[in-house]
C-alpha cells in the first residue's frame, strides 16, 4: 500500500461482454475518505464498472489501481482481502445461512482474527442498529429492504478501505432510502478514511452523499463534477 | 466454390459406394459406419437446439428390435423392414417426445437417460419377449420375392444404407434450412423470441425429436440386420454416449459431420484395438477431451474453416 | 498378446487374394491351420479365460511338437469374449476372414447368436463350453459343432444325485443367471426334479443379472423362504462372489446348496467353498481324486502345473483341450477320407460327424446332430490337508447314455418331463475316496 | 410374523444396506453438482477406483500377513487416497476451463462431454492398472460375524454400512452448517460470484468440494468391494444409479439424496422379494416418474439450490 495514493484509480478501463463493449475507456478516481457517485441510466455501464473494479468481470483494456497497487488479473477474493467491500444491486444474500452468518462470511473469508471481527461486527451494529435483532433470522426470510441493509453491513465487514455500493437506493421505499443515506453519513462521521463509490441513476439521491460525481453514458464517462 | 464443394461431396459418396468393390471384406464395417452415422445425425439434430440426449440408444435399439420382430413375424422385404423399423422408432419418439420436449439442459439429458435405462432394463428382464440379455437374432430377409445369398444381402444392405444415409442427410439439410429448422436452431439461446413469433417451441422440438428418433431407428435397423443380432446393450447409456461423441467429433455444424464423426469413431476403435489392445477408450477419451477443449466445432468446423480460408484467399 | 489384426489391411489382403487366379480353388496344404479361440479374458468371466488359454497353449504346443496335423502346425489367436452377443457376432465376422476354424465360446447367449452367422459364412465352428439345449433344437447346422454336453444332461445328473443322496427332500428353490444358460439350467433342473419326484415342491426361481456380482438381497430372499435345497448354476466370477456372500450370510449352514457347475469358480471359488456342497462338473482333477492315478490325466496336470504354476482345477482347461483334440482328430480323419490330401472346410466338417475322440478321461462321441456325448460327475465338496482348496468326494459318475437327451430331441424339457422316477434305481452308488 | 411381514422386514433391511452404499456415492455426486454445478459423468469411475484400491489393499494385507481386521481401516484409507489423488487433478486439470464458458447450455454440454471423456480415460486406466480380472475381497464380509433378525442371518458388515452412511450424513450436515469451511461451501454453492466478492477463494472451494465428492464415491466403492465382485464396468452401472438418486432427490440435495437412496434401495429389494422380474427397473422407473411430475426432484424448489 502506497501512502498518499488514491483508494481507487481507474485508467482507460474497457470491458467486453457477451459480444459487445460495455465499458469503453473509463477513467475515474476515488480518494481516501471520499464518496464518489457514478451516475447513469440503466445499461449505461455502471454495474459493469463496479464489477470490473471488484474483479468479477474480465477487463480487456485499461488499469485498475487499488490503494496504489495495480490489481490486473487478481481474483475478486484477493481484492476483498485488501479491504474492498461490495454490495451488489440485487443484494444476493446467502439464503441458506442466517443474517449473522452472512455478516461473518467476509470476516472469516478475509482471515480477520476473531477478536477483530467481533469488534468490527459490533461497530457495524452501531451504525446499522436495525441489524442486531435480525441476527438469528434466515437471510431468505427478510424483506428486500432489510436485505439491502444486511448487504451494506456485509460490505462493511470486508470494506475497511473501499466500499463499492451498486445502486443502494434502488427499490427501497422512501423512508428506508432516507435511513440508508443516514447510515452512510453516520459511517462517514465515524470513519473518515474509508472511500465509497456509489452508482445511482437518480442524480437527486446522489447529491446529498457524493462529493464528486461521474456521469456515464453508453459505457463512457461524459462529465465529471 | 459452391460447385466445387458439391462435386466434392458427390466424389465422397461415389468413392464410398465403390469401396466394397475394392475391399469386399470391408462391406460389413462400411455398413456399420453408415448405421452409426444415422444415429449420430439424429443426435446432432437435437444438438442444433442445444440439447444433448444421453438416451438416443433407445431409438437405435427400438429400430433394431423392430427389425428382429419383423424378420421373425413376416420375413418381410428388407426395404420394408427398414422403413417399418424406422417408423416404429419414430412412433416411440413421438410418445416419448410429448413428455420430453418440455425439458431443457441437463434435465433433457437426464430424462432421455432415464427413458433409455428403463427400456434397457425391460429388454434385459422381459426374457420371454425380448430374449433377455441373449437378445434376438435379426434374420436376413429376401429381396423381391426370392431369397438372396448372404454376400448378396450384405451388398444390398450396404447400398440401401448408403441410399438411406444420403437421403437422410439431404432431408435434414433441407429441414434445417426451412423455417422449422431455423426455429430449432433458435431455441438454443433465444427460445422466448421463437415463442414471440407465434411458433410453439415445443412443437418445433417435437417434430425434430420424432425425426431424430426415426433416423436413429433406421440406423439401428441397418446395424441389426448387418450384425444379424440385437441385444439390450444397444440401449445402454454408453451406446447413447457413443452417438453423442460421434456427433461432437464430427461437429454439429452440418449433416456430413455426423457421418465423418461415425467413420472416425469406428476407425479409431478398429485401429486403437489393434495398437493399444485394451486401452482404446483411453485414446478415445483423450481425443474427445481435446476436441471439446480446443476444437469445439469438431471435424466439420475444421473442414469448413479450411474452405472459408480458401474462399477468402480467392478473393 | 496379438488378438486382432487390422480389419482394413485384411480387406486389402483378401482383395489381393481374390485376384490370384484359382488360388482359392485348390486345397493346397496350408502353411498353418489358423484357429481363433474365443473365451473370457476380462470382466466377471475372466475367471474361466486364464485356465482355458493355458490349456489351449499347452495342448497346441503338444500337438505341434508331435508334428502338427499332417505336418501343418496349429496357429491360434485368442480373442476376448466379453462384450455381449452383438459384439461377438461382429467380431466373428472379422475372425471369419482369417481363420480356418473358430473354437470356444463360454456364454450360451454368444453361441446362439454366433451359430447362424457361422452357417452363413461357412466356417467350421466348434463350441467348447456353452450348453444351452436351444442351440440344436429345431436347427440342422452344417458348420456348427459342440463338444460339451447340453444343460439338460447336467441338470438331470444333478437331479438324480440329489434325489439319491436326499430321498426325503421336500422343497427346492433356485438362483440363476438371467440369460439363456441360467434360464435353461433352472427349467431343466426343476423339470427333472418334478419328473423324478413329483412330491418335491418347487419354490421361487430367482434370476440375477449376469455378472452383477452382488447377491446379498437374493440370498436373504432365499433364506426367508427356507427351502430344503438351493440350486444354482452360477459360473465364473459370479460363482466366486456368490460363494463368498452365501458363506458370509450363512446360507450353507442353513440349507443344502447344489452348484451345478461348481468347479467353474476356479481357484478362488474352490478356496472359499465350504464342506458338503453338492457340486457338478464333467471332470477335473479337483472333482475326481481317483483320476490322479490315471497316467494321462497325471501327465496333463503335471505339465500344466509345471508351466503355469497352479493346478488346473476348473472344468475349462479340460473342455478346451477336448475341443482341440476333436479338431485334430477331425482333420486326421478328413485327410484319411480325402485320400491323404488336405481337406476342404466342408470335408473337415463332414469328418467331425460321428467322430470318436479319446479324451483324458474317457471317450467322447460327436453325434450326427453335431452334439457330443460325455459323462457327468457329481460329488460333495470336502477340504483335505493336501490342498489349499476344496476337492470332492462321494462322487457318482453318470454315463452319457443315462443322462444325454437322445439324438434328434426337439424339446429337451418335454424329454425330461417324460422321465420316470424308476430311473433313480439305475443310478450307481457314490464312490468314496480316502484322502 | 405373518407370511408377508417377515419377507417385508427382510427386504427392508436388505434395501437399507443397499441404499447406504448408493447414498454414499450419490451424495458425492450431489455435492459436486451443488457446488460446481457439474453433472459429473466420471463419478462412477471414482466409485470403481475406490473398489479396486480397496480390493488391492485386501490382497496386500493378506500378502503381508497382517491381521485381517486391518482391512476395515484400509477400506477408509483407500477411499481417501483415491479421492485425494484423483479429485484435485480432475477438477483443476480437466474441468476448470469449462467454468469460463459463459453460455449456460454450452457450458453444461461441454461439462457433460468432458466428464464423459474423463470417464472413458478412467475406465481404461482401471484396466491398465488392475487388468481385466475381477477381484474378490469377500472375507471382510465374514470377519464381523452375523446377526439373526427374525431368524434370517445378516452380515454385521452390512449392518455397519448403514451406520457409516448415517454418520456420513450427520458429519456432512455438521461440517456444512457448523464450520467456517462448510459455510464457505454453502455460500459458493448458492452464489459463487458474491462469495468471491466477500473474499472466499471460490476456485479452492471448488477443488475441496470436488475432492470430498470424489472421496465419498470412492468410499462407497471401497465399502461395497467386499460385497461385490470388483470388475471393470461397475462404474458405468453405478453412475446411472446415482444419477437416478440425485434426480429423484433434486440436484444438490443432501438429505434428499439419503431419502432417495433409501427409496431406491428398499424399492429394489422389495421387488427382489415380491416381483423379482422388475427389480432392476425400479430405480430408473422411479427416476422417470419423479422427473415427469417434479422435474427438479422431490426436495428441490424450482430454482433455489441448497446443500
Amino acid at each position: 500500500m502506497t501512502a498518499g495514493a488514491a483508494a481507487l484509480d481507474v485508467d482507460g478501463l474497457s470491458v467486453y461482454l457477451g459480444g459487445a463493449t460495455v465499458v469503453r475507456g473509463i477513467s475515474l478516481r476515488v480518494d481516501r475518505g471520499a464518496t464518489v457517485g457514478l451516475l447513469g441510466r440503466n445499461g449505461a455501464g455502471k454495474t459493469t464498472t463496479l464489477r470490473a473494479v471488484m474483479g468479477l468481470v474480465p477487463v480487456c483494456a485499461g488499469r485498475v489501481t487499488l490503494l496504489g497497487e495495480e490489481v490486473e488479473g487478481e481474483p475478486a477474493h484477493w481484492r476483498a482481502r485488501r479491504g474492498v467491500g461490495y454490495a451488489p444491486e440485487d443484494r444476493r444474500m446467502i439464503s441458506a445461512l442466517t443474517v449473522e452468518d452472512n455478516l461473518w462470511l467476509p470476516a472469516n473469508a478475509c482471515g480477520l482474527p476473531h477478536q477483530a471481527a467481533a469488534q468490527r461486527l459490533a461497530w457495524i451494529f452501531e451504525i446499522l442498529p436495525e441489524l442486531e435483532p435480525l441476527r438469528k433470522r434466515w437471510a431468505a426470510s427478510l424483506s428486500g429492504g432489510q436485505q439491502k441493509i444486511v448487504a451494506l453491513g456485509r460490505a462493511l465487514m470486508a470494506g475497511q478501505e473501499l466500499l463499492l455500493l451498486d445502486e443502494p437506493f434502488q427499490g427501497l421505499a422512501p423512508a428506508l432510502a432516507r435511513r440508508y443515506a443516514e447510515a452512510l453519513s453516520q459511517l462517514r462521521e465515524r470513519d473518515r478514511q474509508v472511500a465509497i463509490l456509489i452508482s445511482e441513476s437518480n442524480p437527486a439521491l446522489l447529491a446529498d452523499v457524493a462529493q464528486k460525481t461521474y456521469t456515464i453514458e453508453r459505457g463512457e464517462i461524459v462529465t465529471a463534477t | 466454390m459452391r460447385a466445387v464443394r458439391s462435386l466434392l461431396w458427390l466424389a465422397v459418396v461415389g468413392g464410398y459406394a465403390v469401396l466394397p468393390w475394392l475391399a469386399p471384406s470391408l462391406t460389413y464395417q462400411l455398413t456399420i459406419v453408415l448405421a452409426l452415422g444415422l444415429a449420430a445425425l439424429a443426435v446432432s439434430l437435437m444438438l442444433q437446439a442445444g440439447l444433448i440426449s444421453f438416451g438416443h440408444a433407445l431409438f437405435y435399439a427400438a429400430g433394431a428390435y423392430a427389425a428382429a420382430y419383423l424378420g421373425r413375424l413376416t420375413g418381410a422385404h428388407v426395404v420394408i423392414t427398414l422403413l417399418l423399423s424406422s417408423l416404429s422408432a419414430a412412433l416411440l419418439a413421438l410418445i416419448a417426445g410429448l413428455l420430453i420436449v418440455r425439458y431443457r439442459g441437463i434435465f433433457f439429458a437426464m430424462l432421455n437417460l432415464a427413458l433409455s435405462m428403463v427400456a434397457y432394463t425391460l429388454l434385459l428382464k422381459l426374457y420371454n419377449v425380448t430374449g433377455g440379455s441373449d437378445g434376438l437374432v435379426v434374420s436376413a430377409t429376401g429381396v423381391a420375392g426370392y431369397a438372396m445369398g448372404p454376400t448378396g444381402l450384405a451388398d444390398l444392405l450396404f447400398y440401401l444404407a448408403l441410399a438411406a444415409a444420403v437421403l437422410a442427410a439431404w432431408f435434414v439439410r433441407v429441414y434445417l434450412r426451412s423455417p422449422a429448422g431455423w426455429a430449432l436452431g433458435a431455441i438454443q439461446d433465444r427460445e422466448i423470441r421463437v415463442e414471440y413469433l407465434g411458433v410453439s417451441a415445443r412443437r418445433v422440438l417435437l417434430v425434430a425429436y420424432v425425426l431424430s428418433g426415426g433416423l436413429a431407428g433406421l440406423g439401428g435397423a441397418i446395424a441389426g440386420i448387418a450384425v444379424g443380432h440385437v441385444a439390450p446393450d444397444s440401449a445402454y447409456w454408453t451406446t447413447s454416449a457413443g452417438f453423442v461423441v460421434m456427433a461432437v467429433l464430427g461437429g454439429g455444424g452440418d449433416v456430413f459431420g455426423a457421418f465423418a464423426g461415425a467413420a472416425l469413431y469406428e476407425m479409431l476403435s478398429v485401429f486403437a484395438a489393434q495398437y493399444l489392445s485394451s486401452s482404446w477408450e483411453l485414446l478415445l477419451g483423450v481425443i474427445i477431451f481435446v476436441i471439446v477443449r480446443f476444437a469445439p466445432s469438431g471435424l466439420w468446423g475444421f473442414y469448413d474453416g479450411l474452405w472459408r480460408r480458401m474462399a477468402a484467399g480467392e478473393r | 498378446m496379438k488378438m486382432k489384426q487390422s480389419r482394413w489391411i485384411w480387406g486389402l489382403l483378401s482383395l489381393a487374394f481374390l485376384l490370384l487366379p484359382g488360388s482359392a480353388m485348390a486345397q493346397a496344404k496350408p502353411k498353418a491351420l489358423h484357429v481363433a479361440i474365443i473365451t473370457f479374458f476380462s470382466g466377471s468371466g475372466a475367471v474361466v479365460g486364464g485356465p482355458s488359454v493355458n490349456a489351449a497353449k499347452l495342448t497346441i504346443d503338444q500337438i505341434n511338437k508331435a508334428g502338427g496335423i499332417d505336418g501343418v502346425p496349429i496357429k491360434a489367436i485368442y480373442v476376448d469374449e466379453s462384450g455381449g452377443p452383438t459384439k461377438n457376432v461382429a467380431e466373428y465376422r472379422q475372425l471369419a476372414t482369417k481363420s480356418d476354424v473358430i473354437l470356444g465360446y463360454v456364454s450360451s447367449a454368444d453361441c446362439l447368436a454366433v451359430a447362424p452367422v457361422a452357417e452363413q459364412l461357412k466356417i467350421p465352428t466348434i463350441f467348447s463350453d456353452c450348453t444351452t439345449d436351444a442351440l440344436f433344437e429345431g436347427h440342422h447346422y452344417k458348420w456348427v459343432f459342440r463338444t460339451q454336453p447340453p444343460a439338460s444332461a447336467n441338470a438331470l445328473a444333478m437331479a438324480l444325485y440329489i434325489l439319491k443322496m436326499h430321498p426325503h427332500l421336500k422343497s427346492i428353490a433356485g438362483l440363476n443367471q438371467d440369460y439363456a444358460f441360467g434360464r435353461d439350467q433352472w427349467t431343466a433342473f426343476s423339470t427333472a426334479m418334478k419328473a423324478l419326484d413329483p412330491g418335491v415342491k418347487v419354490g421361487s426361481a430367482l434370476f440375477a443379472r449376469l455378472f452383477s456380482g452382488s447377491y446379498t438381497s437374493d440370498i436373504s430372499r432365499l433364506q426367508s423362504e427356507k427351502p430344503d435345497l438351493v440350486y444354482s448354476s452360477f459360473w465364473g466370477g459370479d460363482l466366486v462372489a456368490f460363494i463368498q456372500q452365501a458363506n458370509a450370510q450363512d446360507l450353507f449352514g442353513q440349507t443344502q446348496v447344489a452348484l451345478s457347475i461348481g468347479t467353474q469358480g476356479g481357484l478362488q471359488g474352490a478356496k472359499a467353498m465350504p464342506n458338503g456342497v453338492i457340486v457338478g462338473s464333467e471332470h477335473s482333477y479337483l472333482m475326481h481324486p481317483g483320476a490322479i492315478h490315471n497316467r494321462r490325466v497325471k501327465g496333463f496336470i503335471n505339465a500344466y502345473k509345471k508351466r503355469f504354476g497352479q493346478y488346473p482345477i476348473s472344468t475349462y482347461p479340460y473342455t478346451l483341450r477336448r475341443a482341440l483334440i476333436a479338431l485334430r482328430d477331425g482333420y486326421d480323419k478328413a485327410i484319411k477320407d480325402n485320400g491323404g490330401k488336405w481337406p476342404s472346410a466342408a470335408q473337415f466338417a463332414t469328418a467331425l460327424e460321428g467322430l470318436k475322440v479319446r479324451t483324458l478321461m474317457g471317450t467322447m462321441v460327436i453325434r450326427k446332430d453335431h452334439q457330443a456325448t460325455y459323462h457327468e460327475m457329481i460329488g460333495l465338496s470336502e477340504h483335505v490337508p493336501q490342498y489349499p482348496f476344496a476337492v470332492f468326494n462321494k462322487i457318482i459318475t453318470f454315463p452319457a447314455s443315462m443322462i444325454m437327451p437322445p439324438e434328434g430331441t426337439a424339446n429337451a424339457d418335454a424329454w425330461l418331463r417324460s422321465l420316470k422316477p424308476s430311473l433313480l434305481a439305475e443310478v450307481p452308488a457314490p464312490k468314496v475316496y480316502g484322502h | 410374523m405373518t407370511a408377508i411381514a417377515g419377507p417385508l422386514l427382510s427386504a427392508t433391511i436388505n434395501g437399507v444396506t443397499y441404499g447406504a452404499t448408493l447414498f454414499l456415492v450419490a451424495v458425492g455426486l450431489s455435492l459436486i453438482f451443488g457446488v460446481l454445478r457439474v453433472l459429473n459423468v466420471a463419478h462412477g469411475s471414482f466409485y470403481a477406483l475406490g473398489a479396486f484400491t480397496a480390493a488391492s489393499a485386501w490382497l496386500l494385507i493378506s500378502a503381508l500377513g497382517w491381521p485381517p481386521l486391518c482391512i476395515y481401516p484400509a477400506l477408509v484409507i483407500s477411499a481417501l487416497v483415491v479421492g485425494v489423488a484423483v479429485g484435485p487433478v480432475v477438477e483443476r486439470g480437466l474441468l476448470r476451463w469449462t467454468f469460463g464458458i459463459e453460455a449456460e447450455a454450452a457450458r453444461e454440454n461441454a461439462q457433460l462431454l468432458a466428464t464423459y471423456a474423463i470417464f472413458l480415460m478412467l475406465e481404461d486406466a482401471q484396466k491398465l492398472i488392475w487388468g481385466g480380472q475381477p477381484y474378490y475381497s469377500g472375507s471382510a464380509l465374514r470377519l464381523l460375524g452375523i446377526t439373526r433378525i427374525n431368524g434370517i442371518p445378516y452380515t454385521n458388515y452390512q449392518l455397519l454400512l448403514i451406520l457409516v452412511a448415517v454418520l456420513v450424513l450427520i458429519a456432512l450436515r455438521i461440517l456444512l452448517r457448523g464450520t467456517k469451511m462448510g459455510k464457505f461451501v454453502l455460500a459458493v454453492a448458492e452464489d459463487p460470484e458474491v462469495s468471491s466478492a466477500m473474499g472466499i477463494p471460490v476456485a479452492r472451494i471448488y477443488t475441496v468440494a470436488f475432492t470430498v465428492g470424489a472421496i465419498l464415491a470412492a468410499l462407497g466403492g471401497a465399502l461395497a468391494s467386499p460385497t461385490i465382485g470388483v470388475n471393470t464396468g461397475i462404474g458405468s452401472e453405478m453412475i446411472v444409479l446415482s444419477f437416478a438418486v440425485v434426480a429423484i432427490a433434486g440436484l444438490g440435495q443432501i438429505e434428499g439424496a439419503a431419502v432417495a437412496a433409501l427409496v431406491i434401495g428398499v424399492g429394489h429389494s422389495i421387488a427382489v422379494f415380491f416381483f423379482p422380474a422388475l427389480s432392476s427397473v425400479i430405480p430408473y422407473a422411479t427416476m422417470l416418474l419423479v422427473l415427469v411430475f417434479k422435474p427438479y426432484g422431490l426436495f428441490a424448489a424450482a430454482q433455489v439450490r441448497r446443500i
